[in-house]
């Protein structure tokens, strides 16, 4: 490339120190003149917000990536430390946007958790059939974007289309329809809405068919083999060693799902299957996300059904103030495993709050997926890692 | 001086494009085709809107006019009074003339298409080696736009896109040899380059050469078909413009008047390949079964067609009339509507009138005006259904990876294509 | 006016193929070389079929195309040639290009 | 370049008018020709250089149009403008031309380059001057309706029976699979 364009985005990346990074080395048998370095975002249309990544490239194949977060920034965990514990709480919907519930669900669970109270068991039903809700809507907003980043337009009007029902239910629960702030420590605030199961069922009865109707879309299509198949392959050993989570780490084959493995919620009451992938590539996190929907759809099912009369709000004091110590628990969220570390010191705020966020840590995994591979696999890799940026930068 | 005029008004004037005194006709033909082009870049944009929005569950423009009628206007007006920036390093001249060489390109390919048998601007006796030459040089205006705007991302969708379209030019090329040896199959033995004389190979033939020695000429037809795709820059090969891996493309740094350019030398160059397409492989102007259905009757009766798809447009634009909202805001959209339809009703009446008065086999007025719409509504017809493919492929394909276009372009339709040629050559040696 | 003859075009061929040679022997830029010789070659062409007309047969076409072929051929060995060289000199300019071998 | 001059060419000689057109749309093509062909060998940026390049291209073209030649006007666009400057195009943006641009233009021999060039203009005016009367003032009319049947003729022959070029062609396809191969081989870092 010619020097004038590759001297401006040499400029450009100076923020950051690359001297001691390795890109890998270019075919040294030339002195290569094709190194491009090319700054995608923070402005870009398909890096899912504000995430910027320095790729550099030869040609159009990638020879290392680096991630440059933080434009989203909002020191939430500094938030933390100076609102009380209910204060705190509509605070981590704001991370993962696009899965609300799931977020309140692991922060009301784990203060809990500390508080050692335990939520209704009406309340832990609801709380089920809300976050499988929100499950199904994040893989349904990760199928569009992902699709679109692909190339395939359509898939993103109609995930939004079926999205919008489930919204709808949130709407008619809590009043909110993105940023729920559905549940309370201690239980649920809201007692259910007259018709709340029936719009449960129609919903399951719904959506059965637009599944079908993604996948008669995408699954077979031959592009989208092309492009997902042995795209962004990462191992289950990788995904271990990164710490990635989530439908990536069960597409690479391991069986590991935090609501089998650590049953919270009411999670052990369900009989619902845990589906993996064998080759880690992108296509395979795109079977087992779209496997997750129709799981998850059986697990509303059962929940629906056996939805248990009761109270819904546990026995927790009017201020909540947790005794000292610290407390990490943990749920499978729609990107993968979502973990809150609270540090209490007695007092109404917590010390220290740690959020551990899928997105960030699945990330990681990025340079990895994508090294060798070319620009328009970055796209796809970037959207199948599902990440949301409000999570990543918190 | 007057003499040069002179002979380009030349009395004696005929309607036979390159025949002898036709000028003043070819610069007629020349206006006609291109306010035509344009207007039906205009309406392309409009329908692409609509129809990808009811393939994707929405209902695209309805504000401006009724149903997003005027929304291309009103998308025109703002893009010529936007700011035309110039990036501060790019190439400033060559920033400039990057769209036009696009545009001229996209449309000098106009004057040898084909509309009728003497509705061309001219006949040239190498009218689609011209086409072919002239609509490659429509990634000169790409690859200098990416270049002058002196940013990565038009610089890479530049490069890709050429590579892309010389690759795909080979295996339309060897496609289009492949037809052009069908016409060869006459008593004569010759066969013709003009693109007026390929269609009346396929009416002496009588054969569309798409479903000549069957499957030989379907096959070069489908690869012409993939080819053009690629060659047009649409989806799922709008490698150089794609949108989620390089914002814009070659025309990122572009923006206002400039960039309507690009769009209307992309829709034009759609209009100009889809075209080459009808004229080669589905008979151009001729409408459908002229061998079996030859009799007079039959005549009339598919000259009624342009009547009556006017006629169906306009009760599709009153129904949607009547059906509008009956709110006040409503009323001046309802009555735009129906005097939408009534115009669209005047105009299918005025065609079934032509078709009804020029019924008799006599040259007379109405009937030349009868067989030349006749001839132009077949085309334009064809055409259009190739319209619809391009924004079908659109709303359904995901988007081929660069690498995976090429072995495409290269290893699959470079070696189908070559196939083919060979075996439309032997099959024709041993059917002549 | 005066109309048109062979030697118009002979003309012109002659001006063309002199901005090659000025082009080839001058410019330090070995694309811009390699262009020049392009204009040589159209220059030779446009002589092979002003007197293709003149003699009213086709053999100078036939020429011209072979002379297309030719430079067809030219430019894809040439410009390859220039690129490998520029991936081992970094530079384009002709008269750096002094090593027979490295 | 008008499409419709040929046709109009053919159309005035056969009616036994002088192309009254016909001078015009010389000078125009010629005088483009010529100066974009300037404009080639002294731009500084070789982008601008191939621009020009096909300015005089398309020019020439149009000249061999005027010359009953369509099938190499044809070949001009199609080779020419649409393949071999798109290659150089490519090759620019992959070489640095911005540095070049930056430096001397011109080799140190220039004066002797140049002096060369003015000799062989010189040769080629006295030629012109000298010979005039060796190029009989005509120019005959080619049949433009079959010219591209005829050379086919020529190149491939006719039925049975091989035509003039036919083994000329044939090492012409050989030498084009020749460069294809070199260029290949220079360009490509692992084969």
């Amino acid at each position: 490339m010619s020097d004038r364009t590759s001297d401006a985005s040499n400029r450009a990346p100076s923020d950051v120190d690359r001297s001691n990074l390795d890109y890998g080395t270019p075919d040294k048998t030339y002195l290569d003149s094709n190194e491009l370095i090319i700054n995608m975002g923070p402005q870009h249309p398909a890096t899912h917000g504000v995430l910027r990544v320095i790729l550099k490239l030869d040609g159009e194949k990638v020879l290392g990536t680096e991630c440059v977060i933080g434009y989203l920034h909002r020191g939430v965990e500094k938030i933390a430390e100076n609102r009380t514990y209910t204060m705190f709480n509509p605070y981590v919907d704001r991370m993962d946007y696009c899965a609300a519930v799931s977020n309140g669900l692991g922060y009301c669970e784990a203060v809990e958790k500390l508080m050692n109270v335990e939520a209704p068991a009406r309340a832990k039903y609801i709380r089920v059939i809300l976050t499988e809700l929100q499950r199904i809507a994040s893989h349904q907003l990760w199928l569009g974007t992902h699709a679109l980043d692909i190339g395939a337009m359509t898939p993103l009007f109609y995930t939004f289309r079926d999205r919008e029902e489930i919204l709808k239910i949130f709407e008619r629960y809590c009043g909110a329809r993105l940023t729920t702030h559905a549940f309370r420590i201690g239980g649920c605030q809201y007692e259910t809405y007259a018709g709340f199961e029936k719009d449960v069922k129609n919903f399951l009865a719904f959506f059965a068919p637009k599944i079908d109707e993604y996948e008669a879309l995408l699954t077979t299509n031959r592009i989208w083999l092309e492009r997902t198949k042995n795209v962004g392959v990462i191992s289950g050993a990788d995904c271990i060693a990164l710490g990635v989570t989530g439908p990536l780490l069960r597409a690479s084959g391991v069986k590991w799902d935090l609501r089998k493995a650590q049953p919270y919620a009411a999670y052990s009451e369900f009989d619902f299957e845990i589906p993996t992938g064998v080759n880690g590539d992108t296509y395979d996190r795109y079977m087992v996300r779209m496997k997750e929907m129709r799981q998850s759809m059986r697990i509303i099912e059962q929940a629906v059904s056996g939805i248990p009369e009761g109270p819904i709000m546990g026995k927790v004091p009017k201020v909540i103030k947790p005794p000292v110590g610290e407390i990490y628990h943990s749920i499978e969220a729609p990107k993968g495993e979502l973990g809150y570390f609270i540090v209490s010191d007695g007092s109404t705020q917590p010390y220290r709050l740690r959020v551990r966020p899928p997105s960030f840590v699945n990330l990681q995994a990025l340079d990895l997926m994508v090294r060798g591979l070319l620009v328009a696999d970055v796209i796809a890799v970037i959207g199948t890692i599902d990440i949301v940026l409000g999570e990543v930068d918190r | 001086m007057p003499n040069f005029i002179m002979s380009y008004l030349d009395p004696k004037v005929t309607v036979t494009p390159g025949s002898a005194g036709n000028q003043f006709w070819a610069l007629m033909y020349v206006l006609i085709i291109f306010a035509g082009v344009s207007v039906a870049v205009i309406c392309m944009n409009w329908i692409e809107r609509k129809a990808l929005a009811h393939f994707q569950v929405r209902l695209g423009p309805m504000r401006v006019g009724p149903h997003g009628l005027l929304q291309p206007i009103a998308d025109a007006v703002k893009l010529m009074i936007k700011e035309d920036i110039i990036p501060a390093e790019a190439d400033q001249f060559v920033f400039w003339i990057a769209p036009m060489i696009g545009l001229l390109a996209a449309f000098t390919v106009y004057t040898v298409i084909p509309f009728g048998p003497s509705q061309a601007v001219s006949d040239m006796n190498i009218g689609i080696l011209f086409m072919l030459g002239v609509s490659s040089l429509g990634v000169l205006g790409i690859v200098v736009a990416g270049w002058a705007s002196n940013s990565h991302y038009p610089l890479i969708g530049a490069l890709r896109s050429s590579a892309q379209m010389v690759s795909y030019e080979v295996a339309m090329g060897l496609a289009v040899v492949s037809a052009i040896l069908m016409t060869s199959l006459n008593a004569s033995g010759t066969g013709t380059l003009s693109m007026i004389g390929i269609v009346q190979a396929q009416q002496q033939q009588g054969v569309w050469f798409i479903f000549k020695f069957f499957p030989l000429g379907f096959i070069a037809f489908v690869i012409f078909a993939i080819a053009m795709v690629a060659e047009t820059n649409r989806a799922p090969f709008d490698m150089a413009e794609a949108e989620s891996e390089l914002t814009a493309g070659y025309h990122t740094e572009y923006s206002g008047l400039r960039w309507s350019l690009f769009m209307l030398a992309e829709y034009a160059a759609m209009i100009a390949v889809s075209s080459i397409a009808v004229a080669l492989w589905l008979g151009g102007w001729m409408r459908p079964f002229p061998n079996l259905l030859h009799a007079p009757a039959w005549d009339f009766i598919f000259s009624l067609f342009p009547g009556l798809t006017f006629g169906g447009l306009a009760a599709i634009a009153f129904v949607e009339a009547v059906r509008m909202p009956t709110q006040s805001f409503f009323r001046i959209q309802r009555i735009g509507l129906a005097v939408f339809a009534a115009l669209l009703g005047f105009i299918a009446l005025l065609l079934l009138v032509i078709a009804v008065a020029g019924r008799s086999a006599d040259m007379s007025v109405a009937a030349r005006f009868r067989e030349g719409i006749d001839y132009v509504y077949w085309f334009v017809l064809k055409v259009a259904g190739f319209m619809y493919l391009f924004i079908w492929y659109r709303a359904t394909w995901p988007r081929y990876r660069f690498d995976q276009l090429m072995k495409i372009g290269w290893k699959v339709m470079l070696p189908i294509s070559l196939g083919v040629l060979v075996a439309t050559a032997i099959v024709g040696v041993i059917f002549s | 006016m005066v109309p048109i003859t062979t030697l118009h075009y002979l003309v012109v061929a002659a001006a063309l193929f002199v901005l090659g040679v000025i082009g080839v022997l001058t410019r330090r830029n070995v694309v811009i070389v390699l262009m020049s010789i392009e204009l040589i070659l159209n220059a030779v062409n446009l002589n092979l079929v002003a007197f293709s007309r003149m003699w009213g047969n086709l053999h100078g076409q036939v020429f011209a195309i072979f002379i297309t072929v030719d430079a067809a051929a030219e430019a894809a060995v040439g410009l390859g040639i220039l690129i490998s060289f520029f991936r081992n000199k970094e530079t384009i300019n002709v008269d750096e290009i002094d090593l027979l071998k490295w | 370049m008008n499409p419709g001059m040929t046709a109009g060419l053919t159309s005035a000689v056969n009616a036994g008018m002088t192309p009254v057109g016909t001078p015009w749309f010389f000078y125009v093509l010629a005088g483009l020709a010529v100066a974009s062909g300037v404009a080639v060998i002294t731009r500084r940026n070789a982008v601008h250089s191939a621009l020009a390049l096909i300015v005089t291209l398309l020019a020439v073209a149009g000249l061999y149009l005027m010359l009953y030649a369509p099938f190499v006007a044809g070949v001009q666009i199609i080779v020419y403008a649409g393949g071999i400057m798109v290659l150089f195009l490519f090759v620019i943006m992959l070489v640095n031309i911005d540095r070049s641009s930056k430096e001397r233009q011109f080799n140190r021999i220039w004066p002797v380059g140049l002096a060369a060039a003015c000799a062989l203009l010189a040769l080629f005016v006295s030629t012109i001057a000298k010979g005039k009367a060796l190029f009989p003032d005509r120019l005959m009319t080619l049949p433009e309706s079959s010219n591209t049947q005829q050379i086919a003729t020529m190149l491939y022959g006719e039925a049975g029976k091989m035509g003039q070029y036919t083994f000329a062609f044939e090492i012409a396809s050989l030498l084009l699979l020749v460069a294809i191969l070199g260029a290949v081989i220079m360009t490509k870092k692992k084969i």
